[in-house]
């Protein structure tokens, strides 16, 4: 089979218009697992202790799992109770709550990662428990959390193919599309492979930058 | 030449592509493959000296590159012969009939017999099995792309006209019926045959360049219809022998 | 004789199955400057940081300035103390770390202002005005706007004592304050907290491997030994006639390393 | 009624697919992951940049396009692969990448003390390596390694999708032929979560084996 | 006078912008036991790893035991050393770190056996055999089954003397090798250098701030500040007669710190 040029083009406009899908679902799920993160960190950390027992199995449990069965269950299984999500929604959701456990490994590294003798001179300096929260460990635990926060912004990006199985017509799902009406495969799949290249290298040099200008606080 | 079959003779089985949808594929409790198109095709490679097939489930839209791309050697999988399909691989004669069906919430609220009176209607949604010929005829019919969902499998589709996420289910009638008739939901009804849609057929397609492999095909299939044997394969399954016997490759190719 | 600014009764310190302060009292006596030596593992560190309050205690009782350090009177009889109790008390202590612990995202000014303006509400200029001199007095003036990464242990250290400085405690703390720091830098610590104990009359607790420094600055000298106190006295005392062998032998071993006493 | 013990083996014979790949999988990956991690450490400049090629493209678009394209795509330049071995061989080298990066890490945390120790005792570039610089680093990779085995045992799933008949995939069959949605897919989710925790029982286990002997001196 | 062992000829040692080391040169007699001192900084850490080959030079020449160190002879000319003749160099040195930098996944032995092993081919019984003297020299031949994490810092550093040792280079690099003890643990290391410089001939170049040992072990010492050799000397002379300004001022401060000269 023959690679052809005009049938690229003539694709193009639909695959950008999965394109879009895409990035609305990875920023929207962005947002769903910074916050779904922070809970998950916060119960782990502060919760009593079965509350905390229980959430960490439930962070385990989802890490453990695919999120391509996870998007089936919300999707297909939660209708059953009475919970009926759009397909984008579902597919944040999904995507959030996924994430959402690998955001709160971060916080809490990042949390950890602040050494002790930062608490202990904010305890001689007679500092509160929120005021050392706020003015002493969470701005020097943030900055180095950005990268690998970062990290799974991109992981999460790739993964977004998986809202296909449940009919999101994202980037993938659009290029399946074509190359079933087409009996074509190469062109759009290509194309798909490129996007993605060409996102993920930009997110690379974005990610170094980021390493440099967040990994540490010290050096400036 | 017949290198082809000459391969498949010595390697034992012929490697095909089948969908998940009973009664025209299907997937027994044990694993084993069966349904009206595999099991034509075992039967008539089986006379061609190909002792067994062996089947590999697979997505529509994914068939027919599959097949170029050399990963099955035959569809049998209700992949209705339409002119575009023609042009991409090479049928066998027909073998398997239906026509289209919808499966919509009981009563039919929205009132829908045709894919044109879903076109109509701007707020119905209609669900098919991506790179199917139903995906094909709504779009035909000028349904716009964002209300064709494309559903991945047909338990799927009746999952989400359950949950009301689509208002129509659209797939060849013997296909809705077992469907339907599993799901055992006094909420759905069938509609059936869709108006104004043809008759479809679909028969074993080959990778274009495998034409010796599918005229041998087609003669040992003539005489398996010949002999009253391919009724007694099919009908069980619900499809009608006579109207694959009344038709040919040539007329479905070049139907529009 | 003034009642003493801090009284320790009886205290014990366990981490699981090691006891690592047993059964330990003293008193401090209010402006008495007060050096701790002792080997290493001896308890030195875990006496300050209990003062700090950075420790939890195993039994026994902390009488600091006139209130019980970990416990509240509560319907006539003693509570454990909570957090408002701790917080009020911590007012009276101030400490300076080994390793100087300044907050790395926060110019050096504003290391120095943050916890009067947090903690008593001293509004900004007047706790600028005030950090201003104390960086003057440890010699950092011109480097109020620098971050702590571009200082040198030794300046690092002496902001750290601005900073503790900056609550006005009772009582100051100092553990092991030069012993992270290259030789040549060690002596404009030492010069900042020879000028501090002459010029105020602060409580001040030493922990320190300088038996030079501690022999000059201190009244008083502890020396400890697994978790108990094994001898005290004057530093003349202590350092040219210990009377307990142990304390012989650790001063033997210091000076042999090439440490003056 | 609905013949269940049957479905239930057919899921079955799906988790055996779903280790089997997981398993080679992982033989390939962590292969992958040396082979290029210690590429990207090299001094020769050609080494590094092939080791950096493959690490970023891999990384960089997604296993999907990846598992596509050897699947769909492949066969025309001539190489046509099993579904098996196109889903070995995708999530092999997908997780491998991600893996090399984690041995590049560890390699590089093992300090400028310990090469420097290695130098001033003349021990060549390779005997470093071997006998000092892997040895430590190894429990370093072990913790991200056994995250990297789950990832890859989740990506299983996706093989679903070019018709190999892994545990999702058998799922979906059941589905199809039973018309139950929960029970399918309630099962796979246990079983994946069953050996994801193996798998980071195990590494733990082997994390243990490891560093024993090292105690106290990584905080 | 016998020719020296190191030759250092008019090197410079830049990093970026900054040149630490500017124009350097001296010679190192063999068996002589040199001390360089001087404030941090001053480059004597960067002069004991160029002749490790540790870094790479920006200019000059060395010359150790008649051979180039980073220059080997090619066609008739000079031209930088390679891999091979780096390695043939670094048999004849040997050091020993600040940090011991032992190798934390092998037992005390096998840190003391694996370079003689790897490098020079000797069979595992006889580099055990020679191992064991050694670790009986520096008094640990008891520790030969621990782990370095069950060893104090001095025992670590008796080890690391051990396994610098086990080469049998001709010239030993010891880089301010008791400052990250604690001050009991200092002498223990300090004798067995003590005892190795009074029963070897090995030459010994020693980077230290514990100017009192330096003293009593040095046939000569070097002050350092900012990259070049201030002044040198007996040690007599330095320490109680300095003549330089700088040296007088580094020697003051220092002993100002508590540290015995
Ligand atoms: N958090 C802890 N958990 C367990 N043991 C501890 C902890 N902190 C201190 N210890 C132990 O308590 C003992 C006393 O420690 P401490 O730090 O008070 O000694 P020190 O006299 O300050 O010694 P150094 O001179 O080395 O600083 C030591 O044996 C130490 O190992
Ligand atoms: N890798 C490096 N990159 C940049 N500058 C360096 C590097 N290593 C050392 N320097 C600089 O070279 C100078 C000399 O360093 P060196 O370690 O030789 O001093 P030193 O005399 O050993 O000091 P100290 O007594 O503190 O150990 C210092 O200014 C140091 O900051
Ligand atoms: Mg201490
Ligand atoms: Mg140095």
């Amino acid at each position: 089979m023959e690679w052809d040029w005009n049938f690229v083009w003539e694709i193009m406009p639909t695959l950008l218009e999965g394109l879009k899908i895409t990035i609305l679902a990875t920023v929207l799920g962005a947002a769903v697992a910074a916050v779904v993160g922070l809970v998950f960190a916060i119960l782990r950390m502060t919760a009593p202790k079965p509350i905390a027992r229980a959430t960490s199995f439930i962070v385990e449990f989802i890490r453990g799992t695919p999120l391509l069965v996870q998007l089936y269950f919300i999707f297909y299984v939660l209708p059953d109770i009475g919970i009926r999500l759009p397909a984008l929604l579902a597919g944040v959701i999904g995507l959030g709550v996924h994430y959402g456990t690998y955001a709160a490994e971060v916080y809490r590294a990042g949390i950890e990662n602040v050494p002790r003798g930062q608490w202990e001179a904010a305890k001689a300096t007679n500092l509160s428990a929120r005021q050392t929260w706020i003015h002493v460990v969470l701005p020097q635990a943030i900055p180095p959390m950005i990268p690998a926060l970062a990290n799974y912004l991109i992981a999460m990006f790739k993964e977004t193919p998986l809202l296909s199985a449940i009919t999101v017509l994202e980037l993938m799902n659009q290029a399946k599309s074509v190359a079933n009406s087409s009996y074509r495969y190469i062109e759009p799949m290509t194309m798909v492979g490129i996007f993605f290249l060409i996102m993920s290298l930009i997110s690379v040099v974005f990610l170094r930058w980021l390493e440099e200008r967040y990994a540490r606080v010290e050096e400036r | 030449d017949d290198g082809k079959l000459a391969e498949l003779k010595e390697q034992g089985f012929a490697r095909v592509a089948i969908a998940n949808e009973p009664p025209f594929t299907a997937v027994a409790a044990d694993g084993k493959v069966s349904g009206a198109a595999p099991d034509v095709a075992r039967e008539v490679f089986k006379r061609l000296g190909v002792a067994d097939i062996v089947a590999s489930i697979s997505e529509y839209g994914a068939m027919i590159p599959g097949l170029q791309a050399g990963r099955h050697d035959v569809i049998t999988a209700g992949l209705f012969m339409k002119p575009e399909r023609c042009a991409a691989v090479s049928y066998s004669e027909p073998i398997l009939c239906d026509a289209e069906a919808f499966a919509l919430k009981k009563g039919n609220p929205l009132g829908l017999k045709s894919y044109k009176d879903i076109a109509d209607n701007p707020d119905a949604k209609i669900g098919a099995p991506g790179g199917g010929t139903e995906e094909k005829l709504a779009l035909e019919a000028g349904v716009p792309r964002d209300r064709v969902i494309v559903v991945p499998d047909g338990q799927s589709g009746l999952k989400m006209l359950q949950d009301g996420r689509i208002d129509v289910y659209s797939l060849p009638v013997l296909s809705i019926n077992d469907l339907v008739s599993k799901a055992n939901d006094p909420n759905v009804e069938v509609v059936a045959p869709v108006e104004g849609a043809p008759v479809y057929c679909d028969g074993a397609a080959f990778k274009k360049g495998d034409e010796a492999l599918r005229d041998a095909f087609d003669v040992e299939l003539a005489k398996l219809k010949e002999s009253g044997d391919f009724a007694k394969i099919i009908e069980p399954y619900g499809f009608s022998a006579a109207a694959a016997m009344s038709t040919t490759r040539e007329k479905l190719c070049a139907a529009q | 004789m003034a009642a003493p600014i801090i009284r320790i009764d009886n205290i014990t310190k366990r981490y699981g199955p090691l006891t690592v302060l047993d059964g330990l009292s003293m008193e401090v006596l209010p402006g008495e400057k007060l050096a701790l030596i002792g080997p290493s593992g001896s308890g030195k560190t875990t006496i300050l940081r209990i003062l700090m309050t950075l420790e939890t205690i195993s039994g026994g009782h902390i009488q600091v300035d006139g209130d019980q350090l970990y416990h509240m009177p509560k319907n006539g009889s003693l509570a454990p103390a909570d957090e408002r109790h701790l917080h009020r008390m911590r007012e009276k202590i101030g400490m300076v770390f080994q390793h100087f612990n300044l907050f790395p995202h926060k110019c050096v000014l504003d290391n120095v202002t943050l916890a009067p303006m947090l903690t008593k509400g001293v509004p900004r200029a007047a706790a600028e005005k005030r950090a201003m001199e104390l960086l003057d007095m440890v010699g950092l003036a011109d480097k109020a706007k620098n971050m702590p990464a571009q200082l040198s242990g030794g300046q690092k250290q002496r902001v750290a004592i601005a900073r503790a400085l900056a609550l006005s405690p009772k009582i100051m703390l100092f553990d092991e304050v030069t012993s992270a720091l290259d030789p040549e830098l060690v002596e404009e610590v030492l010069n900042v907290m020879r000028k501090l104990a002459a010029e105020t009359d602060m409580t001040m607790l030493l922990v320190t491997h300088e038996m030079g420094f501690a022999h000059d600055f201190a009244d008083r000298v502890l020396f400890f030994d697994r978790g108990k106190i094994v001898e005290e006295g004057k530093p003349d005392d202590i350092f040219t006639h210990p009377k307990q062998e142990r304390t012989q032998s650790f001063l033997r071993k210091i000076i042999a390393a090439g440490h003056r006493v | 009624m609905t013949d269940w013990s049957g479905y239930i083996g057919l899921i079955l014979q799906g988790a055996l697919v779903t280790l089997e790949l997981t398993l080679m999988g992982s033989v390939l990956a962590v292969i992958m992951a040396f082979v290029a991690g210690l590429g990207r450490v090299s001094r020769f400049m050609a080494v590094r940049a092939l080791a950096t090629t493959y690490i970023e493209f891999f990384r960089g678009t997604s296993i999907f396009v990846q598992l596509f394209w050897v699947y769909f795509v492949l066969p025309f330049a001539g190489v046509t692969l099993s579904p098996l071995q196109a889903g070995v061989l995708a999530l092999g080298l997908n997780v491998g990448a991600y893996g090399a990066e984690v041995v590049r890490g560890a390699v590089k945390a093992i300090g400028r003390e310990q090469r420097e120790a290695c130098v001033a005792l003349n021990l060549t570039r390779g005997q470093a390596m071997r006998h000092v610089i892997l040895p430590q680093a190894l429990p370093l990779m072990l913790p991200t390694f056994g995250n990297n085995a789950i990832e890859l045992l989740k990506g299983t799933a996706v093989v679903s999708l070019i018709s190999l008949t892994d545990m999702t995939f058998q799922a979906q069959v059941v589905r199809a032929q039973t018309g139950s949605t929960l029970i399918p897919f309630a099962v796979i989710l246990v079983l994946y979560f069953l050996m994801a925790l193996a798998i980071s029982t195990g590494m733990r286990w082997l994390e243990r084996r490891v560093t024993r002997g090292l105690d106290g001196v990584r905080t």
